[in-house]
């Protein structure tokens, strides 16, 4: 029915099944909107945030997304600027995960403030010495570039081909695209970075306080260096399970090796660096302030010393040895859970960085405060996920995503 | 020309709350309340969602039966230097709706800039800002005791301790008309100051040695403000707040409940 | 019309039609912008008694003090109250309506006169009056123009999207000015204190090469010599509650 | 953010960082003006019509 | 057709063109940007011109000066009057809240008749004239059938030109039935009226003090005049001055004192005497006052060797007997030494033995009447009206014993019990008052065991309450005379609780009446004029006003400028004059006492089998107690450790709670002999172990939803226990039981 959108010689599956997987995700994305509208029209009561969680699952969410969504600019960057020119055949997918990421990050930052009407203020009233003013500038300036990077691929549509200004635009957008990937790399570090630095700013946060190189504490180098490791990670792991819905290999190995063992490196040296941090951190800067490393890790219900552990060895390590080792990569099964256990440990990174920042008392007098987040908040993190997921359905049923597709699934 | 209209030498203003004195009332809080049209809700004991301006704390010293003891401890918001200005709060505020009037030290919070991010709260380690999580809605009738000085809040943005910023207006008001530029120590005093019935709350000129608060305090302006009273400190003064509102206890466990330590750390009155 | 669009389109495939439709709709877009919206922005509303600055003027002994003066605690009373008027408007004096209106409605049931006022500011602002009048020797003229002047009222424009009078906005729609009173807003503020600002502040927008320095509007209104303008980017609250 | 504002400040952080964003603002914008006026070019002569 | 297309994208791009040249999208912006930041519901307060007037808080007896600030016509904050005699300045919480008991939603906005069943709360909106009319036809109709002994009225406070018109109109309508709400008062009254033999009210000099002894009084917790005690505690601070607290729990005065003392609850009456019994046996005490000013030393002194050796009271009391005796050497030693007693705010009467006890501690070091010491202060005396002229009615009901028993035989050192009032109600078939009149009190929540005096007043035909709040007593009340909120009136507010000086405060009209309310004293007046006869002749003035400008007589002027009026030349007389006991001294064994104290601790309610643990109440300044409920100010200051949600927190000792098996927030219900609460535990290492304690002052069930519903009421657990010799309400506590839920 729908057949004359999609690229010549690939196969789609029927019309129908088409329409009520989208009913599915489309449902979930509804119970979502309505969540937004929600919080919109009644105020951030909706949520369980409160005075001592003023940044809660939303910002987690953002910074996680932001982190995933890292691929695309490290790919971009490995492809126009470094010149691998074997990942052109799954930058296309690199560019549509980050941008479906980046759009659900600006749809969170939405809600997620108290006067969505003046969010605008950030850039007109713009303080330059903030992190979040460098987190906002880049974020939307790099949403910019991904979507200049994605309307390629939608004139690339068969229909939208046929006409001349699109396929023109098209043509003429891919003749110029290093430069604006090479922008958007730009501005990539340093927006990975400064949400590094939003929560290592905070000096009267010692939990996440760190030191750093003029204003750019350490984990705004961390972050950077985590999101070009783990980002690639998300996007292995995105076309691995779209390979297995699809039951078709879209990927040839070569290009999956080449970025996993970068990943691989990646990873290893991020992990190094943070465990130096780390050490850092727990020997010198926080006792400056007057804090034991464990004073962080106990005293509480969630927040123990296995968080750490998962974080470094779990979901660093041991997806850092997978992913350097050819066997590892080669095995899919080993591959699989290494990109899983690393977009894992980016998330429980952020999550630390958010979360724990906030729960951990400084006040001697004060107290761990544990939140659970209500269903408005839970629905409206679950969101861009279903949004995700409709966007990549969109898109690999009516766009020539993958250039080897064909040539690795020929028509019988 | 320009030589004639000097720039008088800056104010720091401050306050020293004496730990001794206070008795856990709680006037402060209700003072602060009234004054700034703090708005309220049927329950209010949800201490993460209730606006307090100041809010007082209750300390214990962790002991049994019977060597417990307790301490009041109000906090305002500290009105923190930091570094030449640089409070925690002020340079995280991504709309500039926040900032540090170095004329008079005051951290200010403008209600209609902020658009509600929170990354000062999460900035604060004092807790001292405020989200307005819902609606402000007087019962009917109740409008009529708003202060026009201060306005009220909307939904949505972060509020905070002014030190009473208005009363300096209108204090500066009166010594305008009166040809002054300088006021009296007893023309600019906040509203829990005032009302404190234990006069355990002073407030003043922290530069001004004319006045109690530069008396009580002594702060040490080379070494960040820090105090050289014995019995004075200062919360979390280890984290480089340079925080204006300086604490006294006689008591050595409400001194050290002031800062974090590691168990061999001295309470100790030398940042480095 | 539409058939008409139709027709001539047919008629002429030219670039020139394509041209007069752009024209078209330029001016239609034109008018609506400069001729339509104003007029839907503001309602236009009366002053509940025409006012007569120059009677009064004339009639009282201190001048505009005698009605709009400072309090002792340093504080601006802006309008008068229904108190002040009785002095002289216990009866009616004279025969003209707004007279006997005032008196009849308001002085008689001891009701304030629901003055709508011109100048009037958001919540959040602060305005010192002290500071400008009595320290900065400023003229009221330059911010309420020549109010005093006027022998009627004038109509008070409301916006309707802000509620506020057209006077603190703009009245010249285009948002510019010819006059330091035809706008009231924190840019204009911000102006006029950039322009007089005493030399403590290294930042001075007046030391810096054209256009930098375009926001300095040539007029002529010189500040008392013992003013100091407060014009640090650090002291929002001077302004704002 | 913009010089003319009366928030900015002529200091090294807004140089910077407004230098910045009007930087990477402007490759953007010129960029894609450059891809539309070129592809406007080059359908009006007729290109990319291979039916 | 490919030509309209483009031409309407032409005309598109010209109108937008068009548009962007015109203000239209440039001016909505920047129109909807401040639209966005002035949301238009968010109230904009109305600036005016700014004045300030001083008046006098009634909210409790504490007779603080405040200064109002007002905004043109509204009230905008309540500051503490600086230079007032009581409190200079300073302020408490309560009176910092008192505009939004005037502004709100708990007024009660006119004259209501109860349509419905009694706490129904189904109200008729009826005149003022109406509700007079009403009151005299009621009370007219039980006079004509002589029941005017019947009527009976509660107030909160016996002193100034309002409570004297209550009794004016009682006495020359022909009832004795004129009871004040209790508080340590009473027995502070009793014990003077005993040993010093006059009608005074206990004074204390506490800014002179340098050693003060305080048998569980909650010095900062609002005991007396609360801002005062707030100064006189920083004072104490500052001059080095001691303070030691004996009570079972850490309040916040104990943490503030320089040395606590816990106390086996209810045993401070042994402590005294055995810190009675160091002085006499080691001669510190003050042996001219003893020698010249005492009688009945030589039998006190008996008495207090024979029982209350340290070791006996040691056991009594769980206090180390060494502390005692070093106790007993400092408080004897300091020079102006100042024992205190009655507990917590001193809402409820305590035993007469203890009140004397502690007395008796002042006499031994010589304080009475003197500097930093107790002084025994008589009211001011400047209500001078004309002597009633009872008509004969009246002389019959003025004969008959009052209701409360107070006076006589039985009671016959009582004024005033109403701890009894429900008990003598209950007890009988038919109610012995026909007629209640509550003023400035609110009976059915603050007096012990809430459910009888709920069941007396559901009994009494007909209730008035002139209450200016919905509060419980109103709620249950067939008529409500609102009166004015002391922010509206004119009141006289004479001697402030535990002052030792002459000082009368005045309340005035800070702003317009808010609402369709009347004053109390325009009221009475109107009631007695329209029963006319005797009763209108007893009021001969117009109205409140001019009654009050007519008592002041020269003090009115003033008064009326500064806010308060204080008598300069006010002093105690020298001990020589001072007392005029049958012996003409002080006497520490009271001879006019028919039957002789026995000094033991009062046994409270409960077995402890049934019952293991000991539920005592605290008092807070975050929480209004008294007749006035807690403004949502005040209520937002309680911390979550008391109050959460609508559930109060027990205090518990974590040794008492691990044996009982809880742990922090833990549900459980409490009983006691008089009722049951499912309150949740907090866990508290301030106090002793086997003591639970519970605030006073939560659990209204009126008012409105900021004040209502949130945790208990204390006094719906624990009832009265009578001091045998006053028939006061010596109850301290009552056992308990705890279980989990």
């Amino acid at each position: 029915m729908d057949s004359a959108l999609m690229s010549r010689g690939v196969k789609r599956c029927p019309t129908w099944q088409f329409i009520l997987w989208l009913c599915l995700f489309g449902g979930v994305l509804l119970w979502g909107v309505y969540a937004i509208l929600l919080i919109w029209l009644k105020g951030l009561n909706q949520t369980n945030m409160n005075d001592n969680y003023g940044f809660a699952l939303w910002i987690w969410a953002d910074l996680g997304v932001i982190a995933l969504g890292g691929g695309a600019f490290f790919t971009g960057f490995l492809k126009y600027v470094v010149g691998k020119d074997d990942l052109k055949n799954i930058i296309n997918y690199a560019v549509i995960i980050g941008f479906i990421c980046y759009s659900s990050a600006l749809l969170i930052l939405a809600i997620d403030v108290g006067q969505p009407l003046r969010s605008w203020f950030i850039f007109w009233h713009a303080n330059v010495h903030s992190m979040l003013t460098e987190v906002a500038f880049c974020l939307s300036c790099y949403f910019a570039v991904l979507t200049i990077e994605f309307i390629p691929l939608i004139l690339e549509n068969r229909q939208i081909d046929k006409v001349p200004f699109f396929h023109n635009l098209s043509h003429n957008m891919h003749k110029v695209m290093a430069v604006f990937a090479a922008t958007g790399a730009f501005l990539s570090f340093f927006h990975q970075g400064s949400l590094g630095g939003t929560p290592s700013v905070l000096f009267g946060r010692p939990f996440s306080y760190r030191e750093g190189l003029l204003i750019w504490p350490w984990t705004f180098f961390l972050f950077t260096w985590s999101a070009a490791a783990y980002g690639p990670c998300f996007t292995l792991f995105v076309t691995r399970i779209t390979e297995k819905v699809t039951k078709k290999k879209l990927v040839k190995q070569n290009t999956i090796d080449l970025l996993a063992k970068i990943s691989g490196w990646m990873i290893a040296t991020y992990i190094i660096a943070k465990i130096i941090d780390t050490w850092y951190w727990a020997t010198v800067t926080a006792p400056s302030k007057g804090f034991a490393f464990m004073d962080f890790y106990s005293n509480n219900p969630l927040y123990g010393i296995w968080i750490l552990v998962l974080e470094i060895v779990v979901c660093g390590i041991v997806p850092a040895i997978i992913l350097l080792t050819p066997k590892g990569r080669n095995n899919s099964v080993a591959l699989f859970i290494a990109v899983t256990l690393g977009c894992i440990g980016v998330l429980l990174n952020r999550w630390v960085m958010v979360l724990q920042v906030v729960a951990m008392p400084v006040m001697t007098f004060d107290k761990w405060v544990m939140y659970i987040p209500s269903w408005q908040e839970v629905a409206t993190t679950i969101l861009p996920v279903a949004y995700g997921i409709i966007v990549l359905m969109i898109t690999y049923r009516y766009l020539p995503i993958f250039p080897q597709e064909q040539e690795l699934n020929p028509n019988p | 020309m320009k030589k004639e209209v000097k720039n008088e030498k800056a104010k720091k203003y401050g306050m020293v709350i004496d730990l001794d004195k206070c008795t856990g009332c709680g006037a402060c809080m209700v003072a602060c309340m009234s004054e700034n049209n703090v708005p309220f809700k049927e329950d209010e004991s949800n201490k993460l969602d209730s606006i307090a301006w100041m809010r007082v704390y209750k300390l214990t010293n962790g002991k049994p039966f019977p060597e417990a003891d307790i301490c009041y401890l109000p906090r305002p918001c500290m009105h923190c230097e930091g570094h030449n200005g640089h409070a925690p709060c002020v340079s995280v505020c991504p709309a500039t709706a926040t900032d540090y009037n170095h004329e008079t030290g005051i951290v200010s919070q403008i209600y209609t800039r902020c658009f509600g991010c929170r990354y000062c709260m999460v900035a604060c380690p004092y807790h001292a800002r405020y989200f307005n999580w819902w609606d402000p809605v007087w019962p009917e009738g109740m409008e009529k005791y708003l202060n026009p000085d201060v306005s009220p809040r909307m939904r949505g943005v972060v509020e905070k301790c002014s030190f009473c910023f208005h009363r300096y207006q209108t204090a500066m008001n009166k010594a305008y008309v009166e040809g002054r530029r300088k006021l009296e120590e007893d023309e600019y005093q906040t509203s829990c100051a005032q009302a404190c019935p234990a006069d355990a709350i002073t407030f003043g000129d922290l530069n001004d040695p004319a006045h109690a608060v530069h008396q009580i305090a002594k702060p040490d302006l080379k070494h960040g403000g820090r105090s050289s009273n014995p019995n004075a400190f200062r919360l979390l003064e280890r984290l480089g707040t340079n925080p204006k509102v300086y604490y006294l206890s006689s008591r050595e466990w409400v001194r050290r409940a002031g800062d974090n330590y590691l168990k061999k750390d001295k309470t100790v009155k030398k940042l480095h | 019309m539409s058939r008409l669009i139709e027709e001539k389109g047919k008629e002429s495939e030219s670039g020139g039609f394509i041209i007069l439709f752009f024209i078209l709709g330029l001016a239609a877009s034109l008018v609506l912008g400069w001729g339509v919206f104003p007029k839907l922005l503001y309602s236009q509303k009366k002053q509940p008694i025409d006012f007569n600055h120059v009677l009064h003027v004339e009639a009282v002994e201190e001048g505009c003090e005698s009605c709009h003066f400072f309090r002792e605690d340093g504080s601006f009373s802006g309008l008068p109250k229904l108190a002040q008027c009785v002095d002289c408007h216990e009866e009616i004096q004279g025969e003209d309506p707004n007279e006997v209106k005032f008196v009849e409605e308001f002085v008689a049931n001891e009701r304030e006169v629901p003055w709508l006022v011109y100048a009037e500011q958001p919540d959040c602002v602060f305005f010192s009056h002290a500071a400008h009048v009595k320290m900065g020797k400023m003229e009221c003229v330059l911010c309420h123009g020549h109010i005093g002047e006027s022998s009627h009222s004038r109509v008070y424009e409301e916006n309707r999207v802000t509620g506020y009078s057209r006077d603190i906005w703009g009245k010249n729609i285009s948002g510019l000015k010819k006059n330091t009173w035809d706008r009231m807003k924190m840019d204009d503020c911000a102006e006029c204190h950039a322009k007089n600002k005493i030399g403590y502040d290294k930042t001075s927008m007046e030391t810096l090469p054209w256009p930098l320095n375009w926001a300095l509007l040539p007029y002529e209104k010189q500040i008392g010599p013992k003013a100091r303008v407060q014009a640090k980017k650090d002291a929002c609250f001077v302004c704002h509650k | 953010m913009f010089p003319f504002s009366f928030e900015w400040v002529w200091d090294m952080a807004h140089l910077i960082f407004m230098g910045g964003l009007w930087y990477a603002l402007s490759i953007l914008g010129a960029g894609m003006t450059y891809c539309i006026i070129k592809t406007i070019i080059d359908t009006n002569k007729g290109k990319g019509c291979h039916h | 057709m490919k030509i309209g297309r483009r031409s309407f994208l032409s005309f598109i791009i010209g109108g937008a063109a068009g548009t962007a040249l015109s203000p239209l999208a440039w001016k909505s912006m920047d129109d909807s940007s401040i639209w966005s930041q002035n949301w238009p519901w968010t109230p904009v307060p109305a600036d005016g011109e700014v004045s300030h007037v001083n008046s006098v808080c009634t909210l409790c007896p504490g007779g603080c000066g405040i200064t109002v600030r007002k905004v043109d016509d509204r009230a905008v904050k309540i500051e503490g009057m600086k230079g007032h005699p009581v409190n200079d300045g300073g302020v408490c919480i309560l009176g910092l809240s008192a505009l939004q008991l005037l502004y709100g939603p708990t007024r009660v906005k006119a004259p209501l008749k109860r349509v419905g069943e009694r706490g129904e709360e189904k109200w008729q909106e009826i005149s003022w004239s109406e509700a007079v009319a009403e009151v005299a036809a009621k009370l007219g109709d039980l006079r004509s059938k002589g029941k005017s002994h019947t009527v009976c009225s509660i107030l909160d406070s016996d002193k100034g030109t309002v409570p004297y018109l209550f009794g004016r109109l009682l006495t020359v309508y022909g009832s004795p039935n004129f009871i004040r709400t209790p508080s340590i008062q009473d027995s502070y009254e009793l014990a003077i009226n005993l040993m010093h033999g006059v009608q005074a009210s206990a004074g204390f000099d506490v800014e002179h003090a340098d050693f003060v002894l305080s048998f569980g009084s909650g010095l900062i917790d609002g005991w007396g005049s609360p801002v005062r005690m707030f100064k006189a505690n920083s004072n104490w601070k500052d001059s080095g001055s001691k303070v030691v607290q004996i009570e079972p729990r850490l309040s916040n005065t104990a943490a503030k004192s320089d040395k606590w003392i816990p106390i086996n609850p209810g045993t401070e009456v042994a402590l005294a005497m055995g810190l009675a019994h160091v002085i006499i046996k080691e001669s510190l005490y003050d042996s001219d006052f003893v020698n010249n000013y005492s009688s009945g030393f030589d039998k006190f002194k008996q008495l207090v060797l024979d029982k209350y050796n340290p070791d006996n009271v040691a056991q009594i009391t769980g206090v180390d007997s060494s502390a005692l005796v070093s106790l007993a050497r400092n408080f004897a030693h300091a020079s102006k030494p100042l024992a205190v007693c009655g507990r917590g705010q001193g809402k409820t009467q305590g035993s007469l033995d203890e009140f004397i006890a502690v007395h008796a501690l002042n006499a031994l070091v010589g304080n009475i009447n003197s500097e930093g010491g107790v002084w025994a202060v008589p009211d001011p005396d400047y209500i001078k009206w004309p002597e009633v002229e009872m008509d004969s009615v009246a002389a019959v009901g003025m004969q008959k014993e009052r209701i409360d028993g107070a006076g006589s035989e039985t009671y016959p050192y009582a004024r005033y019990l109403l701890n009894r009032f429900s008990g003598v109600v209950n007890s009988e078939e038919e109610s012995p008052v026909n007629a209640l009149f509550v003023a400035g009190a609110n009976p059915l929540y603050t007096i012990s065991d809430s459910k009888a005096v709920k069941e007396a007043f559901s009994k009494i035909p007909f209730v008035v309450s002139f209450s200016s709040y919905m509060d419980e007593t109103a709620k249950n009340a067939d008529l409500i005379l609102p009166n004015h909120v002391f922010l509206e009136r004119y009141e006289d507010v004479p001697m402030p609780v535990g002052l030792q000086k002459h000082v009368i405060g005045l309340s005035r009209p800070v702003v317009k009446p808010q609402f369709n309310t009347k004053h109390v004293g325009d009221v009475i007046i109107l009631i007695a004029k329209a029963l006319g006869g005797r009763i209108a002749d007893a009021f001969p003035w117009d109205n409140y006003e001019a009654c009050l400008e007519e008592t002041l007589g020269d003090k009115w002027e003033s008064i009326v400028e500064n806010g308060f009026w204080s008598d300069p030349d006010f002093k105690v007389p020298a001990s020589e004059e001072a007392f005029n006991t049958p012996s003409g001294k002080f006497e520490f064994i009271p001879a006019n006492l028919k039957s002789p104290l026995d000094f033991s601790p009062v046994t409270i309610e409960g077995s402890d089998i049934s019952y293991p643990l000991i539920l005592v109440p605290y008092d807070s300044m975050r929480l209004a107690n008294g007749f006035i409920g807690n403004p949502p100010f005040i209520t937002k200051t309680v911390e979550d450790t008391v109050l959460k949600g609508k559930d109060v927190f027990v205090e518990i000792n974590p040794k008492t709670a691990e044996e009982i098996g809880l742990i922090e927030g833990r549900y459980v219900d409490i009983r006691t002999p008089r009722g049951k609460a499912k309150v949740r535990v907090h866990l508290f290492d301030g106090i002793m172990p086997g003591i639970v304690a519970l605030p006073r002052g939560l659990g209204h069930t009126a008012y409105d939803k900021y004040i209502a519903g949130k945790g208990i009421n204390f006094n719906e657990l624990i009832g009265p226990v009578e001091d045998p010799v006053s028939g006061f309400d010596a109850a301290w506590g009552i056992r308990a039981r705890l279980t989990k839920v």
